[in-house]
């Protein structure tokens, strides 16, 4: 299975998604370079993480228009599965990929460390691996990864149960101390409404290896393998 | 571009004419300025006395320090590269081989902690990735006044913000360094950053400029006015008049670094050119001169060919400007469309400003007009070399002096409890969480110890089974009570917290932060750390590969503790043998300690803390007994019997141990400690003073720890047991019994500075009018 | 074709919690300005821009908000000012 | 005492660079809008206060535009209008 990997200027998280996909999970990866056409034949794409131009204006404002949208747009409109990750939800929600936008952490501060996050569905193409309800370790490193939404678009996700992970605290539970950046409901990653888009601000593919920590980000990739695959 | 015949460099109409005082606003003594007209054998114009003035800037030259920097060792069989190139390079095996230097950017971080520090970080990159290095990790090293003045929360909060952000943007992730508060640097913060590379032994590239008609060409972000003369800047005091040195601050572009990072190891990588440098203090003067000075070559430069970001800039101001993320490259002849090619890919700018030449000058022409022109590389190579006097300070003297264990106890102290925990709460022992969670510290997953988690970061070389163990340390009340032991203690304690993670002591960087140099007690300092430095480095088989000197860190309020730091790179041969500080709450342990408590107390954080006190002797430094200590360490760790490792340093003994019962807020762990073997010493001395080579180790295997130890001469004892469920750290000394809730200590320990800094997520500086605080 | 300066103010949506300005609020508190009731920080973006007349410049700058400077979802913007550089 | 809005203009000196509005600039230009010269990107702070006139309140701000708001060494400000909420 092939996964594409986006290149945008100032993407840095692009190497700790290719070495998961190949040496995580023994897959092949192609990188795309943000100002080409080509998918490479790519199965899932993944925009990754980083600070495309710099974050200048608001993340991913900018690299929403980078040529390699259009190709990644029709690729979506066509059922194929995207993993945004961090920058990369921020370019997809820029991009209306995804609804709702990611804003300044609410205490202001680049936040590099380790949270916790619940698995609130499995029946995705991107977490059918984990348990229901299983709360993994995962790095973030965002200072605008606050997401909001109007009430509307809010209720329809919880409505439709595309909130697909959400910060916890050490007891499991969704309580304010649990959330690192002051995200509504505390949303850590949701989903479009076709199930092929799914965008999260922690970085699972910087936790796939268990030499550095719990590998809890490692099946997310499993997933896509088991169900595009299937 | 054709060569152009030698004309003697005319004044420019508008250029001011050359003054006694022209000369002494650049920083040139009546004596240099002679050797410069001796040098031309004529008078030289206004360009040419701003590129002297910048080239022989103590920054530049290292006028006063060099004499005594080449008495460090140096070499090594797997030093690939020592000091004066962009950074040093050790070989680490399977062909891979580590870049790596540290680099202050005290005064523009005291003026604008924000973009200071940042541009800081952006330097110490490029430096590092113009090796044809990888930049796999970032170290920095700071010095505040105390937290409880405004104007030194603004600071710190923005130098660490400017940290931040600009690594974060670049994706190299910072994991490891130190922050020490003292009213010593009120008015003079230090802020010194390291960069770490990777790269493949034959990808190393060296800024010589060779081959006689070959371009020169000006890579990434135009040239602007911003910063000029930031070198000479760097090469005074701190005074009244940095305000009107306000626009010589330089703003970072991170996100250019990054295209520059990419694009410049492409470039590398591609064959296409012959050096590569940073243009970084002094610019383009700089870096140009030293590129011909290294190759013993000409050049010429026609400043009208540079990129500049305003209009109708003078070649003074292009040649000294130090806007940030800008190169120089020499390229093979015929290249330059291949290079611009990839310049092209990352959306860089690429403009070829002049070429090597056979001619044996450095020409600087505007259009056709010759600016300026210097001999050979005398420019670079004649500079001036000062060993001015050097006397301690008597003050100090009698500092060092005083008897120490007479200095009276608080009321509070008789509960050691309370000391303890004060101690926990000292800013510059309590937990750097503040600091070390704004920093991304995990991308690009190589990170197997992250900051906090054990006494050296650990990060692992991809596609090999080694791992770096990277820290940096330094020690300025020790220095200023005893340059010598200081010295010795930097590369001494930065040894033993990289052994503490499982790495050999392999290689430092250094930076050395100093006074004023011509004034004798400064210079006694500067003289006897370096040589307190070099005995350690050779005791511990350490060389030094590179390194900065910052002098004239001094403001009104006067010098700053004179402040060696060294950056200490050590190599892990497996991935178990990687090792962190705290307690294991999965088993009884026993906790063994590695040296021996001594009766000192000079120089202690409690002394300073506790009493507002900075006397005696820092503690006495035996370089034999601290390479058997990491030999034992070692041995042990690759033995398999050591669960912990944690080195005794600030606030001593019960520190230490604290530190390893509640470094992880998250998972407390109980220990009871039997010291009774030692209850002759003095009780503070005993829990609190910083005696020297030492280390706290938990281990299931003590019987292998302690014989490791005994085969090396290593003094060991266990000196208690990992208690993990029994939330209390107790300690037993004869009859004195001390038990104290984990919670409590945790909580000095982990909230010290979040309290100090509130919960304002804006820093002002409320006394200084002109010191604006920063929106956030 | 004249070169018009039009600057524009971009400002997070009511309804949208601003943590910086609340930021802010609380700093001038604490450094002695009692008086300030509310703190609102946004964008102030100064485009300098070729164009037949003010109007065309303000129409052109209007839509590059729409399209890039401002994100609607959590954003309103205005023409603040048509000058001349 | 009224209540007052003062707004307030924080923009890069001149000659500082100004990335973010270089990559505004950039960004301009690809999504066609070839007339675009440079950009700016500053901020735009808007102040509620209490003052006893609309001098007053203008001269609070200022007051606090020196000591916290804008940051002298990098940045200029302007108090851009003075009106009611
Ligand atoms: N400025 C900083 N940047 C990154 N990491 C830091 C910084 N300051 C401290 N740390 C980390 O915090 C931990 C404790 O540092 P320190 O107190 O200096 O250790 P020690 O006392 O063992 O020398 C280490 O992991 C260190 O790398
Ligand atoms: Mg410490």
């Amino acid at each position: 299975m092939r996964f594409g990997i986006v290149t945008f200027p100032g993407s840095n998280s692009d190497i700790d998604a290719y070495q998961t996909v190949v040496d995580g999970i023994g897959e092949e990866a192609v990188m795309l370079w943000h100002k080409g056409h080509d998918l490479g034949g790519a199965d899932v794409l993944i925009l990754p993480g980083g600070f495309a131009y710099g974050d200048y204006l608001r993340a991913g404002a900018i690299a929403r228009f980078s040529p390699i949208m259009r190709e990644v747009r029709a690729f979506a409109d066509g059922g194929g599965r995207v993993l945004a990750i961090c920058n990369g939800f921020q370019i997809a929600c820029e991009a209306g990929l995804l609804p709702g936008a990611l804003v300044r952490n609410a205490g202001l501060k680049f936040l590099g460390r380790s949270v916790r996050v619940r698995v609130e569905s499995t029946g995705t193409a991107f977490t059918n691996a984990y348990a229901p309800g299983q709360v993994l370790r995962l790095p973030i490193a965002h200072g605008e990864g606050r997401f909001v939404a109007d009430q509307q678009v809010i209720e329809e996700l919880e409505g439709e149960g595309r909130v697909v992970m959400r910060y916890v605290d050490a007891a499991g539970d969704p309580a304010p101390e649990g959330n690192p950046n002051g995200s509504m409901h505390n949303i850590a990653g949701i989903i479009n409404a076709a199930g092929n888009v799914f965008g999260l601000m922690p970085h699972p593919e910087r936790a796939a290896d268990a030499l550095l920590g719990a590998p809890d980000g490692l099946p997310m990739f499993e997933s896509l393998v088991a169900r595009v695959a299937a | 571009m054709s060569t152009l015949t030698p004309r003697t460099p005319q004044p420019r109409p508008g250029d001011p004419a050359i003054s006694a005082a022209l000369i002494a606003e650049h920083g040139l003594t009546a004596a240099e300025y002679a050797r410069v007209v001796a040098m031309l054998g004529r008078d030289p114009t206004f360009t040419e006395l701003g590129i002297v003035s910048a080239l022989w800037s103590e920054h530049c030259s290292y006028k006063h320090s060099r004499p005594l920097l080449k008495t460090l060792p140096t070499s090594a069989p797997y030093v690939l590269q020592g000091p004066g190139e962009n950074a040093g390079v050790i070989a680490v095996g399977d062909g891979m081989a580590v870049a790596f230097k540290i680099e202050s950017h005290n005064h523009p971080s005291a003026v604008e902690p924000y973009q200071g520090a940042a541009t800081g970080v952006g330097g110490i990159l490029r430096d590092v990735f113009t090796m044809g290095a990888r930049p796999i990790a970032m170290l920095n090293s700071l010095r505040f006044g105390s937290l409880s003045t405004p104007r030194v929360r603004y600071l710190f909060a923005g130098v660490v913000r400017g940290i931040g952000d600009y690594g974060n943007c670049v994706g190299v992730p910072t994991v490891a360094g130190e922050v020490v508060f003292d009213p010593a640097y009120e008015g003079n913060p230090l802020v010194n950053a390291m960069c770490v590379g990777i790269l493949r032994e034959d990808e190393l590239i060296r800024a010589v400029a060779q081959g006689v008609g070959n371009p020169i060409i000006a890579v990434g972000a135009r040239t602007g006015r911003d910063g000029i003369h930031g070198a000479s800047f760097a090469s005074e005091d701190l005074s009244t008049a940095t305000d009107a040195k306000r626009p010589r601050v330089q703003v970072g572009d991170p996100f250019t670094e990054k295209l520059l990072l990419e694009a410049s190891l492409e470039l590398i990588r591609s064959g296409h050119i012959v050096a590569i440098q940073d243009m970084g203090a002094a610019g383009l003067t700089s870096s140009s001169a030293e590129m011909a000075a290294r190759g013993d070559v000409g050049v010429t430069i026609d400043v009208s060919k540079v990129p500049a970001r305003e209009p109708g800039m003078t070649p003074y101001e292009i040649l000294l400007s130090e806007s940030q993320e800008r190169m120089l490259v020499v390229a093979r002849r015929g290249r330059e469309d291949a290079v611009r090619a990839i310049l092209a890919k990352w959306d860089l700018a690429a403009a070829v400003i002049g070429e090597v030449i056979a001619e044996p000058v450095y020409r600087v022409t505007e259009g056709d007009r010759v600016v300026a022109e210097f001999p050979g590389s005398q420019l670079v190579t004649d500079c001036p070399f000062y060993t001015p006097d050097a006397a301690e300070d008597p003050a100090v003297r009698a500092a060092r002096l005083t008897d120490v264990h007479a200095v009276a106890p608080r009321p509070e102290e008789r509960d050691p409890a309370w000391t303890l925990e004060t101690l926990l709460a000292s800013p510059t022992i309590a937990s750097k969480a503040w600091v070390t969670g704004q920093y991304d510290s995990s991308v690009r997953s190589n990170t197997v110890v992250w900051p906090g988690v054990g006494d050296a970061a650990v990060v692992r070389i991809r596609g090999t089974s080694r791992a770096l163990g990277l820290k940096t340390d330094g020690n300025g009340r020790y220095t200023y009570l005893d340059p010598r032991v200081g010295g010795r203690i930097a590369v001494a304690e930065a040894a033993r917290n990289v052994a503490c993670v499982g790495a050999r002591p392999m290689a430092i960087t250094n930076c050395l932060n100093f006074g004023n140099p011509t004034r004798p007690a400064v210079y006694y300092q500067l003289r006897e750390a370096i040589g307190g430095m070099g005995e350690a480095c050779r005791v511990l088989g350490t060389p030094v590969t590179g390194g900065n000197v910052s002098l004239y860190n001094e403001s009104p309020a006067g010098a700053i503790y004179p402040t060696p730091v060294v950056g200490m790179v050590g190599l892990i041969d497996a991935f178990n043998h990687v090792t962190r500080s705290g307690f294991r709450d999965d088993a009884e342990a026993a906790i063994v300690l590695l040296g021996e408590p001594t009766d000192e107390l000079g120089g202690s954080e409690y002394l300073a803390w506790i009493h507002g006190v900075v006397a005696g002797a820092p503690p006495h430094c035996d370089l034999a007994a601290e390479r058997a200590l990491t030999d034992a360490l070692l041995a042990a760790i690759r033995a398999g019997a050591v669960r912990s490792a944690h080195d005794v340093s600030d606030g001593g003994l019960a520190v230490a141990v604290a530190e390893c019962c509640i470094g992880n807020a998250e998972r407390l762990v109980g220990a009871d400690l039997d010291l009774s073997g030692w209850s002759s010493l003095p009780l503070r001395a005993l829990l609190f003073g910083e005696g020297q080579g030492r280390i706290v180790v938990s281990t299931t295997d003590a019987p292998v720890v302690l014989a490791m130890a005994g085969e090396r001469g290593v003094p060991a004892r266990q000196i208690g047991t990992v208690r993990p469920a029994a939330g209390e750290l107790r300690i037993a000394i004869g009859g004195t019994r001390i038990a104290v809730s984990l919670a409590r200590l945790a909580a000095a320990y982990h909230g010290a500075i979040p309290a100090a800094m509130g919960p304002a997520a804006v820093v002002q500086a409320a006394e200084e009018p002109t010191a604006a605080g920063s929106l956030v | 074709m004249s070169r018009f300066r039009v600057s524009v103010h971009i400002v997070p949506r009511t309804g949208i919690l601003d943590p910086q300005g609340h930021a802010v609020a609380d700093a001038l508190h604490s450094l002695g300005f009692a008086q300030v009731r509310d703190v609102r920080v946004g964008r102030h973006v100064v485009v300098d821009a070729d164009a037949e007349t003010p109007e065309a410049a303000g129409h052109a700058v209007r839509a590059m908000c729409e399209r890039l400077l401002a994100n609607p979802v959590i954003e309103d913007f205005e023409i603040a000012s048509i000058g001349r550089p």
